[in-house]
């Protein structure tokens, strides 16, 4: 409301696809409606973003749940309070890469995965969450997945093309993009193993869920509004070209802004997930995953979701 | 003002370095001071001079310090000390800069001082331009400029090559016969003690002590029409000395 | 007397020449083991590799994922200075740079004098430098976005912290060179103890500081990529963070060579400021 | 002559003592300027530092997000002990560190003496060191992987490749440092080259050598971190990662010491080593 | 083995530092080279030792090279130019090593020339322990040990205090008594030029010309006996060059 002066937020965002909701809501001043004075702070990973939620630099962040995220739930610092991106069945989600030189050697489906190398960024990082998860469905225990530990996304691109490692899992477009390149073959969809994976989730500082439970409620209408848009512009299609295209346009002014638009576009396209509704929250997956952590020890036993989860804002199931 | 060492002794943890020295300086008197390596000639003359103190003694001042001195007791080192940094005027400035003098006293008592020691055209050529000679040169002429009562020589002249000892040993003759100036005057070289001085204190090997003191009555600028006389009193002093600067020099030195 | 001591002109010499039958010259022996910097090699060298290497990357010899060729990188850092960002990315690493080299070294050299000059320091902070030095501030990151945010305050901290100590160990090792004879003759001139310290400490151990800021100097644009990976969106670190991590070695290369060329243009600034500084030494 | 020379005993001269009415003693102006290390107060003042440390968390004045407490940090260093991940950790740091310490070592010093004993390769190399030397390492890591693999291959060149630099350089300042008159002494005994290279030119540039070493193992320690960002699941670096990316200070903490711990063994062997070997230095 | 200097002159780029010596040196014989600083002495002895090329005309050598010499031309260096790292034996050892001795005629060898010198209590000294006149010592040894036909020696005393330097002097006349050498001796020291030199070339400033040659034929070892002619002759010499030293000494350094 006009009247009042605007809340000062910060809100933390990685120059990717998966962080369009924000960026809607700021461009189309679902944010404003809601008095947020919104700035963004921009990382190059996530790890530091929940550091930042942690020290007070930043108000609101969207990230993988890791090990570093439960650590600072643990320590009273954040919450998760609402998801985010999310894996769907008939929407390209997150895929199985191979190396060509893997795949030329009989390493074609990831059932065969056992006893082959798989980039990951850190231990306790998403994917090396998802490699142990192939590993269970498929059978095998998740030590027979040789996980490399390579820190940076780069890194491990540079690894897989140059076959030095046998396979990763990677959000669709960038998956997409290096297909092309020949150098790497996908062989698999990662929401076959994780049904309905919560990739992403919105949380906060412990301190704005307890006692800021409106300026939250209000963040969380105006991202949910903004991630309406988005996938209605670009996941379910539902808006029509010109809508797609401006959002397309939209986007571009955070995501690969170093790339003229042409080439960035289909890179945009392809990597649109679907973020949730009402920014809703799989709780039964998130446990799942702070089981996983617990089971590898990257994280204490004694932590429960109440620690990490607060419920309060958003629907969850 | 007169200084006067009484029964000095020191030693540097277990190592006895000078053993009850007593000697007196006089106005306008330079005193020689020889003895072998190590025997603590510059441990003397840092007791005398205020920077170091003696374990045992003591160093006193007699009569009035003259009131125009700046810094009554100056040194003049074997190594010149100059700041590197500093042009020949700045190195002498240094010694002024704490006095409260004008910028026009200074001017003035700087160039009077480089034109004693002719080195007025000297005046802004840094340390590293100027030969072993010119340095020491300016060192002298720092000295000067604080008009000390008595200086403190620590071996001037044995940084510097035969040829520009010699025209030094001359430049000091000169000064003493037109200022007069009082000193001690610590050397190796028994040559400059007999021609500069007027008392020759023989110290022995380490723990240094006074071996003799030997007047030299000529005045200092009659010295080289006595050559002879001189010559045969070096070969005295050599005498004296010769075995204990062999075994000064045979010494191994410990870490 | 005259029977023992005679003159000879150097004239007289040369006439009873020497017997040349059996003369043979010295042999020369000495010579060499002074290697001088031959003038024009160096861009030669450069010129000649650059060629090389995109001779290679031409050929496919040397694969584009092993390493772009030059002139991929040359038309990554063209997009760069074409798009307006290098003046950005520039001015971002620049001030970091700055800010944090000029607290750094200011710090430094204030502990490492304090080292230097008294008994108390030494005892205390000189064990405490040498524990925390071999810290990677890298390893520091996480609490360094604790402990001073994710704005500017972390990325100059972490440039001043890498600064600081290799300050200090020089600015201390610096002192304790000084020529106690200077001191002693300023002692020696009733100089009192900071005229000594001033005029005599702290111009000997120039020479030294500033040596130690070519090392830091090289360390703080090192330290720019660690800096860089908290939060930074400009920045040649940040720049080279990103190409990184979309494995645009183009890109990654030009980034480098843009620190390169920092890294060799301080080198260059502080062989000119030791010219000005240190115009006193031989 | 007796007129113009006369002898007098020391006695002779106290008889005729002073006027003690206006004696004063020479005021003392020495002493100072020479910080000695005082014994015992290192360790005080790291128990001192760490119990303030230990207080200020129990009391929550130092809150645990900040900074664990010491105790906590020990706590973790326990569980790396008990779990006898320490030692699988330390040895797997220990021989990159080694193996990548040594080849970077030995490379530089063949190329600081090239680079000391020949105008072609100063020309040559010693620009592209220059160039090359400010590059961070971590820059480079995407292209390592390529060039090195991410098995030891690129931990052990990320560490050969930090250390290479600093040696050459300081190699070859400790090659044109060597009194030239020590050369010169062997040419005129007719030394062949190479004797005058081992016999006067390796051992006078040794200091050099050895203060190089002091410095690159500094930078091998530090590099360690960034060494083993790269598919490393074992060495003080990885767990250092590991711990970074959990947020789990106590452990960070705890790997932070263990790399300082490092870097005082280096530095302390370091000075062994000069002792030894450069016991001939007054 | 007799040397003949034939037309020598040399220049550094635009800097002329000898110009037209033409010099000769006799078995047995001490030639002592006085001149100013910077007159090119040094630059003269680097020459004859074939150490640098001259930029005209030659140095030869005349007869044949003794046998028995492992190193015909061999220096001691004002500096001493010992090893640091290596002991006494170390040092002397290093002008053998690379003539194939056996172990024990190396061993023989050293010991002979050490006990000459009187060095044998010193064998495992480092050169960190000795004074400077045990180092000169030590780098007269190691000259011995390649039994050299002619020694080129540049201001070997000169880094010496002045006592040492006598007893140096004396050890150096000693054994030109007992054994008898050819050298070439450097020296800004007039004094030391008259007690050793049998002839004495006096150079001019830079560039350095042949001024004069004097010749002394009073033996070595009866020269004290003739303190006053010598005395007299460098008296002489000193007036020779006083102007010049002086002028030398004021000379500012450039880069
Ligand atoms: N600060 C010091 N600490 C310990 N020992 C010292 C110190 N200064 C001098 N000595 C020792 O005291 C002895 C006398 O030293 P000093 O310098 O006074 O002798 P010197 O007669 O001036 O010798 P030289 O003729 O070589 O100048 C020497 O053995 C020296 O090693
Ligand atoms: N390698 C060199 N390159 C250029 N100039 C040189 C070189 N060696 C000597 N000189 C210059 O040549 C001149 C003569 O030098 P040299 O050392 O022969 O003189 P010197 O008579 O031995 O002097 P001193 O009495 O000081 O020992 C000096 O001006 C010196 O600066
Ligand atoms: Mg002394
Ligand atoms: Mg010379």
């Amino acid at each position: 409301s006009p009247s009042f002066a605007a809340d000062k937020i910060n809100v933390g965002a990685l120059r990717f696809t998966s962080h369009s909701a924000s960026f809607v809501a700021f461009e189309r001043g679902y944010f404003k409606e809601q008095g947020l004075d919104v700035t963004f702070k921009f990382f190059q990973a996530a790890q530091p973003m929940a550091v930042a939620i942690a020290s007070g630099d930043v108000d609101f962040g969207v990230t993988a749940i890791s090990g570093g995220l439960i650590n600072l739930a643990n320590k009273g610092a954040i919450k998760v309070i609402g998801g985010a991106l999310h894996e769907e069945a008939g929407i390209d989600g997150q895929m199985i890469l191979v190396s060509k030189k893997a795949f030329d050697a009989g390493l074609t489906k990831p059932s065969m995965l056992k006893g082959h190398s798989y980039g990951i960024t850190q231990a306790g990082s998403s994917f090396h969450y998802m490699a142990h998860k192939i590993a269970q469905k498929e059978g095998f225990a998740g030590s027979d997945i040789k996980v490399k530990p390579l820190q940076k996304v780069g890194a491990i691109i540079g690894a897989l093309k140059s076959g030095q490692i046998d396979a990763w899992s990677i959000v669709p477009h960038i998956a997409k993009g290096l297909a092309k390149s020949k150098k790497v073959m996908i062989i698999g969809k990662v929401a076959d193993y994780i049904p309905d994976y919560q990739v992403t989730t919105v949380f906060t500082s412990a301190d704005n869920a307890a006692n800021k439970k409106d300026l939250v409620k209000r963040f969380l209408t105006a991202f949910s509004k903004g991630a309406d848009d988005f996938n209605a512009a670009l996941v379910d299609k539902t808006a029509g070209d010109q809508a797609a295209e401006d959002m397309v346009k939209l986007i571009h002014k955070y995501v690969y802004t170093s790339r003229p638009y042409e080439k960035a576009a289909p890179s945009i396209r392809n990597g649109a997930m679907r973020i949730n509704k009402n920014a809703k929250l799989n709780v039964t997956n998130v446990k799942d995953q702070l089981a996983w952590f617990q089971s590898e020890g990257l994280v204490s036993k004694d932590i429960t979701i109440d620690t990490l989860v607060d419920g309060s804002f958003v629907e969850t199931y | 003002m007169d200084l006067h060492l009484e029964a000095i002794s020191h030693s540097y943890g277990n190592l006895n370095v000078l053993k009850n020295i007593n000697l007196d300086i006089h106005h306008k008197e330079i005193v020689c001071i020889v003895g072998p390596s190590g025997c603590g000639k510059s441990t003397l003359l840092r007791i005398i001079g205020g920077l170091e103190l003696p374990t045992a003694g003591k160093v006193l001042q007699l009569g009035e310090v003259p009131a125009d001195t700046f810094n009554p007791l100056t040194y003049i080192f074997q190594d010149f000390a100059l700041l590197p940094w500093r042009t020949v005027k700045g190195n002498v400035s240094l010694a002024l800069e704490e006095h409260g003098l004008s910028g026009s006293e200074m001017e003035a008592t700087i160039s009077d001082v480089l034109a004693r020691t002719k080195l007025s055209e000297f005046a802004d050529a840094l340390p590293r331009q100027l030969s072993g000679g010119m340095k020491q040169r300016v060192a002298i002429a720092r000295a000067l400029s604080v008009k000390p009562a008595i200086m403190l020589m620590d071996e001037p002249l044995s940084a510097l090559d035969s040829q520009t000892r010699e025209l030094l040993m001359d430049d000091l003759v000169d000064l003493w016969v037109r200022e007069g100036f009082t000193a001690f005057y610590v050397t190796h070289n028994l040559a400059e003690a007999v021609r500069l001085g007027h008392k020759i204190v023989v110290l022995s090997r380490r723990p240094g002590e006074i071996r003799d003191i030997v007047s030299i009555d000529i005045p200092l600028n009659e010295r080289s029409a006595f050559a002879h006389d001189l010559e045969t009193k070096q070969k005295q002093l050599w005498d004296m000395m010769r075995e204990e600067a062999l075994a000064a020099d045979q010494e191994l030195i410990d870490e | 007397m005259n029977k023992a001591v005679t003159n000879q002109t150097s004239n007289s010499i040369q006439n009873n020449g020497p017997d040349h039958s059996s003369a043979r010259p010295v042999p020369f022996r000495g010579g060499g083991f002074q290697p001088k910097p031959i003038r024009g090699v160096a861009p030669f060298v450069f010129i000649g590799l650059i060629a090389f290497w995109e001779f290679g990357s031409q050929t496919g010899f040397i694969s584009s994922l092993v390493l772009p060729a030059p002139s991929e990188a040359f038309q990554a850092f063209r997009e760069l200075v074409e798009s307006g960002m290098l003046f950005i990315h520039l001015s971002a690493s620049l001030q970091r740079l700055l800010i944090g080299w000029i607290c750094g070294t200011t710090l430094g050299i204030i502990v490492g004098l304090m080292i230097g000059l008294s008994s108390i320091a030494r005892a205390g902070l000189s064990p405490l430098v040498s524990a925390i030095f071999p810290i990677p501030k890298i390893a520091l990151l996480p609490l360094f976005i604790i402990w001073f945010g994710i704005g500017e305050g972390s990325k100059v901290a972490t440039i001043l912290f890498g600064t600081f100590f290799p300050t200090v160990i020089t600015t201390y090792g610096g002192v304790d060179n000084v020529d106690r004879n200077l001191i002693r003759m300023g002692q020696s001139f009733g100089l009192s103890w900071s005229s000594i310290v001033r005029k005599i400490i702290f111009p000997g151990a120039l020479p030294a500081i500033l040596s130690g800021c070519r090392i830091s100097g090289s360390i703080a644009i090192i330290l720019l990529v660690a800096a860089e990976m908290i939060g930074a969106e400009f920045g040649i670190g940040a720049y080279i963070l990103l190409a990184g991590s979309l494995f645009a070695t183009d890109q990654l290369i030009a980034g480098v060579a843009i620190l390169s060329t920092m890294g060799l243009s301080l080198a260059w600034l502080i062989g000119r400021a030791e010219k000005y500084f240190l115009n006193w030494r031989t």
